[in-house]
């Protein structure tokens, strides 16, 4: 805009009177108004490979409810006269080595499998969120104590917990459920600590503090819900690790005993004519992978999506 | 810094007797009598004899005294399904192997681990830095044992390039190691690219380009130091790992290690070895995390030890 | 010939929400030997209109136009035929050297896994190649030079194991490292308490006079301004509103943003009632057409609304973008 | 002015540094103040990072616990206040912060912020009653009501400001504890603030301890003001007088290192003559906190802690005045 235009433009004496208040917007916001769930949703669809996750599971979880009802063999039922065959029109993953349909018992299995592993990932959840919560919001001698608590359990392997109380309660479902909890919540409760120890300190926890809020508003209204984003991702990944656990232990032969199955036990008795027809080990093993790999993007996924950085 | 490790040593013992503790009154918790089979052909006298010789005739707590001093005297006992070779032997025997298949996947999934990290968070082109990512999820997200088998299937048996049983020449490790360190090379891929990314984004990086340092310069210099120092942070755990994911790849590729030994004994019950490996293995973990929690004090100034008293 | 001159200046950031006009259409010039100060609030692009001229933006940041002379030579992005990989070339050769750069929080700024010296002595080792004796000796001198007791003892220490005004004595001595012509100062005292700060208001204003080097000084503080600098500039929305020696904008202000910060801030010896400017700073993502002003302006204009005001000069040294004085010069 | 509203007598704050052994040193944060602030009265509190000034505000409203001394709220005692009586005690006496952007939960609507306090201690009854005194208490921060259902992370500096001055306004408390409210804002923004809260103090008759680290800010909104450096209490007197003529030399140095707006002011100056660097909390030197710094220490700052004593109006702790 130099001096040059200045000259050729037409000045009217108008142009010149105060400007009225109402057009100065002076309080205005800078960005329309979206709901914190939205916004993470939209963000959250942007990632396209935990969308392809999401679809991947849902789809898995409805199989797994609705396949063994409705098919027309049950996941137990023999038929000697179709030992191992290769995937056909009537059984879309061919039959095991009891003639047994694989299609029905690899949705069984995941049954089993996303059972565990979702309501070992829940248990945690609460039990890692209360622990951690209380031993980082109070601090102190009780956040020393509860600490040493956590590093001893952490410091044991996991699968050592989950095979000592498979020996003591037998094989079944519930022990594996307990075996997987009792190691596991200690990952969450050491992420909520670590969390709520930083956002204790910070101004809108103090500001809480100083209206009378109780601790339990303080510690489940305030903060906690400032670290939901890497509660969500962790929570997300437990899943995966509790599957993992589950498959492992069929599979080296502790696991759920016969007839019922898991991705784990059907693994472990594929492995045995791995020469003759590899085909059979394909479908768990396929499963237990896609399976984990949807619940791995999508806990990649809602880390971003619910990252405050990113806003 | 001696007498934080002194600290850190003294907790670890504790926890270590309270693991041994565990673990005693776990193998006493387990029903059925550890013999099985065996005792109902043997007559009376060799089955009292039996007991007393592994002082299982005397109360829990007389039981737990000897269990303790025994321990103190590094003395394990003798193995209940293989007659007469003391656990300290089999442990003795077994420890090299694993100890060598742990080492080369340790060092394998570090450095495989650091430089996809860095390749990740450094490279301009985006299809680099998602193709690594997607990498990282799939290795995080597939058991080991899975990696395993399918492995073992594709190059032993189908290819025959490599061999798959035991660990007699060099050529042995290549399929057990490199399934056994898939995982951790994808958490370390992950969590260097996080840390790198991070760096880069540092205030102290701006000032470092100010002075007209080089690009190169910058990274090594800089970058590097600070964003190893979560990846030595998290050696402690990753060998807890490798260590845990050995007991089935030493079982699939038939390895006489640590890991193999574990998982026999479980499966016929053999309590004395069980108990020494429990603490052998807790005692290794609880190691491993103090060294790398001196490591990390090492790299990091900011973290004051006693020798480094702030001036 | 002056040191630095910068023409229609115009930086952009991309963002999720959109393109951040941070700087738009700046244009100064400073002197050898000048202490040049940037006045204006957060959101104004002082920071980011020195960062441009350094090199220094970050990854989503572009000088999209303008050209800046250093010395003579030009040294805008887009001016250099080969590209970013020229242009880093050429800059690495200037930073440190020729131009260097003091930052706001010392706290931050210091790579905290690394000891002093080596923090010191990299300037000197990228540009006069002197070997890790000769190096050290130097620090040693810096490090004095600033003001820093017991020097050679320190230098094996760990930024953390500073002050803050300690800190930020090192980070001056690590850009006085080879005696550059021009050093910016991007708000150097303001994470410092007020004593401190006057201390090291007093040791750049001592060390520019002993090197005779030209400082630019960003600030939001105008008695800093008023303590040191020689020339004033004041930036809002992005835009210059007025620039002039320190006693023409303090004693004859004329754009109304600088007569509201005077006025809303604490002169003791006036002891005048406070009259803060009303709402709050623009968005930069659409940046008013007229003058970024407008909206918290009590003598805004029709005009102002619609078009950005000229640049009217009020004389040799005393600028403003402002249609109440380009009215007078139109209505002629 | 009747009994004064808040009334502090030696208060001390220590904070142990690590150590479970006792020998480790301990940080006197807040050590021996006394003052007392009356009704409708703002008292300044000004001093440098370290000085104690954010931890006595927040010994008071029991964010830290105190280690001594005693604190009087309206006569009674407070210092050592549990259950139902502080929930009480909540409602006079509210807290502004420094940094807006930490200050307000981000997972709330301003609605629910506001809300808040009136949940936790149950007052106006039904969530319309509740709304309107919201939107009553944004118009009188000069913001719209329809923002009551904008996150915080849509707002500038000020306006959260102001959201977490309408969130103490909400128990329509007494006395409000401002603990460096404007040093994150921009200096337009801050003379927003300051004038807000002076009217609001003339409407409701509150009264504030008013924290800051820029005397400038301080002096304009505080009847009286307080120096402190190093936990203790050094000057405290009228606003005005205390500026034009201070007594303690660190206050001379404090107002001397203020750089005033004023080039002519400026050049006139002489430069500061304080020396060295603060002293670390963890050894104070012995006697006067400030006398390794001090132009004018002798061997007695050396040996005695020299108390507040009133000359000639004004509370000054040197020994220069006998």
């Amino acid at each position: 805009m130099n001096n040059l235009e200045l000259k050729d433009m037409e000045w009217t004496e108008d142009l010149f009177e105060p400007l009225d208040s109402s057009e100065q917007n002076s309080e205005f916001i800078a960005m329309e108004s979206k709901t914190f769930l939205q916004d993470s949703w939209n963000r959250f669809k942007k990632n396209k490979l935990a969308l392809v996750g999401l679809v991947f599971l849902v789809l898995m979880i409805l199989m797994a409810i609705f396949v063994p009802m409705f098919s027309k063999y049950s996941y137990d039922q023999m038929d000697m006269t179709a030992l191992n065959q290769l995937p056909s029109a009537q059984h879309w993953f061919g039959t095991d080595k009891f003639g047994r349909d694989i299609f029905v018992r690899v949705m069984y299995g995941a049954r089993i499998s996303l059972a565990v592993g979702f309501s070992a990932a829940i248990i945690c959840l609460f039990i890692g969120v209360v622990y951690g919560g209380i031993s980082g919001y109070v601090g102190g001698k009780v956040d020393m104590v509860m600490m040493r608590i956590v590093d001893i359990i952490y410091a044991i392997p996991s699968l050592l917990y989950v095979i000592f109380i498979m020996l003591i309660f037998g094989s079944n479902v519930w022990s594996i459920l307990m075996g997987i909890c009792v190691s596991s919540w200690v990952g969450m409760a050491r992420l909520v600590r670590s969390q709520v120890l930083s956002l204790k300190e910070q101004e809108f926890a103090l500001a809480a503090y100083v209206l009378g809020a109780s601790t339990s508003r303080i510690l489940f209204k305030h903060l906690i819900l400032n670290c939901i984003g890497a509660i969500i991702v962790n929570v997300t990944l437990m899943v995966p690790s509790a599957i993992f656990t589950e498959a492992f232990l069929s599979f080296v032969g502790i696991g759920i005993s016969a007839p019922a199955s898991s991705w784990g036990t059907l693994a472990n008795e594929a492995r045995g004519l791995i020469e003759s027809n590899p085909i059979q080990i394909i479908w768990p093993v396929g499963a237990i992978c896609l399976t984990m790999l949807s619940l791995n993007f999508i806990g990649d996924g809602v880390g971003e999506a619910l990252d405050p950085k990113k806003k | 810094m001696l007498k934080y490790a002194a600290k850190r040593l003294g907790m670890g013992l504790v926890t270590l007797f309270v693991l041994a503790t565990a673990t005693f009154f776990l193998m006493k918790a387990i029903p059925g009598s550890p013999f099985g089979a065996e005792v109902s052909q043997m007559s009376a006298a060799a089955v009292e004899k039996l007991y007393e010789k592994y002082d299982l005739d005397k109360s829990i707590p007389e039981q737990y005294v000897i269990y303790i001093k025994n321990v103190l005297h590094n003395d394990f006992g003798e193995s209940m399904t293989r007659k007469g070779i003391s656990v300290n032997s089999i442990i003795a025997k077994a420890l090299p192997i694993t100890a060598k298949l742990g080492g080369v996947a340790f060092v394998f999934s570090m450095v495989t681990g650091i430089v996809l990290g860095i390749i990740a968070a450094l490279s301009k082109r985006q299809w680099v830095q998602n193709s690594v990512m997607i990498f990282a999820t799939v290795g995080v997200s597939v058991p080991s044992f899975l990696y395993a088998l399918m492995l073992m299937t594709v190059f032993g048996v189908i290819l025959q390039w490599l061999p798959f049983i035991g660990l007699k020449t060099p050529l042995h490790y290549i399929l057990p190691a490199f399934s056994l360190s898939l995982y951790p090379i994808s958490m370390v891929a992950r969590l260097v690219r996080s840390s790198m990314t991070e760096a880069m984004k540092q205030d102290y990086m701006v000032l470092a380009k100010s002075k007209g340092t080089s690009p190169i310069k910058l990274i090594v210099k800089h970058a590097l130091k600070n964003c190893l120092i979560p990846v030595v942070t998290y050696a402690g755990p990753l060998v807890a790992y490798l260590m845990t994911g050995s007991f089935v790849i030493e079982s699939i590729f038939s390895i006489p290690g640590l890991g193999g030994e574990f998982v026999t004994s479980v499966t016929n019950r053999d309590y004395p070895l069980i108990m020494a490996l429990t603490i052998f293995f807790g005692a290794f973990i609880i190691f491993t995390n103090l060294v790398s929690d001196l490591l990390t004090a090492m790299i990091d100034p900011r973290i004051k030890l006693e020798k480094r008293k702030a001036a | 010939m002056s040191l630095l001159e910068v023409n229609h200046l115009t930086t952009q950031f991309t963002t999720e929400q959109g393109q951040v006009q941070a700087v738009r259409d700046v244009s100064f010039s400073l002197e050898k030997g000048e202490i040049l100060g940037i006045v204006g609030e957060s959101g104004s692009g002082k920071s980011q209109a020195m960062y441009s001229v350094m090199g220094l933006l970050a990854s989503n940041g572009r000088v999209t136009e303008g050209s800046i002379r250093f010395n003579g030579t030009e040294i805008a992005p887009q001016h250099f035929a080969g590209g970013m990989k020229e242009y880093e070339a050429h800059m690495r050769k200037i930073r440190g050297n020729e131009i260097s750069m003091i930052f706001q929080d010392p706290m931050s700024f210091l790579n905290p896994v690394l000891n002093i010296e080596t923090q010191l002595v990299e300037p000197l080792l990228n540009h006069q190649h002197l070997s890790r004796q000769e190096a050290r000796q130097k620090a040693i001198e810096l490090l004095t030079k600033v003001g820093i007791p017991s020097p050679e003892a320190r230098l094996k220490q760990y930024p953390h194991e500073f002050s803050g005004g300690m800190r930020q004595r090192i980070i001056i001595a690590i850009a006085l490292a080879c005696n550059p012509k021009l050093i910016i100062a991007d708000e150097p005292t303001t994470a410092l308490d007020v004593t401190i700060q006057a201390k090291i208001l007093q040791l750049i204003k001592s060390l520019q006079e002993q090197m005779d080097s030209s400082v630019i000084l960003i600030t939001h503080d105008l008695g800093v301004v008023a303590n040191i600098c020689h020339r004033v500039i004041i930036l809002y929305g992005g835009k210059i509103m007025e620039s002039g020696t320190i006693d023409e904008i303090f004693y004859d202000p004329r754009h109304p943003y600088t007569i509201g910060l005077l006025g809303c801030v604490n002169n003791p010896e006036k002891d005048q009632e406070l009259h803060p400017i009303p709402g709050s700073p623009p968005d930069l993502l659409q940046p008013p057409a007229g003058c970024p002003f407008v909206d918290r302006c009590e003598k805004a204009m029709k005009i102002c609304k619609r078009m950005p005001p000229p640049v009217s000069t009020l004389s040799p040294t005393h600028s403003c973008s402002c249609w109440l004085e380009a009215k007078k010069e139109v209505l002629k | 002015m009747s009994e004064p509203i808040l009334q502090v007598e030696h208060l001390k704050t220590y904070f142990a540094t690590g150590g479970r052994f006792g020998k480790h040193p301990v940080v006197k944060a807040v050590n021996d103040v006394s003052f007392s602030i009356g009704h409708h009265e703002t008292l300044g509190l000004v001093g440098e990072s370290g000085c104690g000034k954010s931890t006595l505000g927040r010994t008071i409203v029991k964010i830290n616990q105190p280690t001594g001394g005693k604190i009087y709220f309206e006569g009674k005692d407070i210092t050592s206040l549990k259950g139902k009586e502080l929930k009480d005690f909540r409602r006079d006496v509210q807290m502004i912060f420094q940094d807006p952007y930490a200050s307000l939960n981000s997972r709330m609507t301003v609605g629910e912020i506001i809300r808040e306090p009136m949940e936790i201690h149950g007052l106006y009854g039904s969530t319309k009653e509740r709304d309107e005194k919201v939107c009553q208490l944004l118009e009188t921060v000069g913001l719209k009501p329809d923002h009551i259902r904008r996150y915080p992370h849509e707002f500038s500096g000020g306006q959260r400001q102001r959201i977490c001055i309408s969130r103490a306004l909400a128990l329509n408390p007494k006395f409000i504890i401002c603990d460096e409210p404007i040093s994150a804002l921009d200096v337009s923004i801050q003379a927003q603030i300051i004038n807000l809260l002076q009217k609001i103090q003339e409407d409701t008759g509150i009264s504030y301890l008013f924290i800051a680290h820029d005397l400038g800010a301080v002096k304009h909104i505080s009847h009286r003001i307080g120096v402190m450096y190093l936990g203790s209490l050094v000057e405290l007197g009228d606003s005005d007088e205390l500026y034009h003529n201070p007594k303690h030399p660190y206050t001379q140095a404090l107002l001397q290192s203020i750089p005033i707006p004023d080039p002519k002011v400026e050049r006139a100056k002489k430069p500061v003559e304080i020396s060295g660097e603060l002293p670390s909390p963890l050894n104070l030197p012995s006697g006067c906190a400030f006398r390794t710094r001090c132009p004018h220490a002798c061997e007695r700052c050396a040996k005695e802690t020299p108390q507040l004593r009133d000359v000639d109006g004004r509370q000054v702790a040197c020994f220069l005045y006998k």
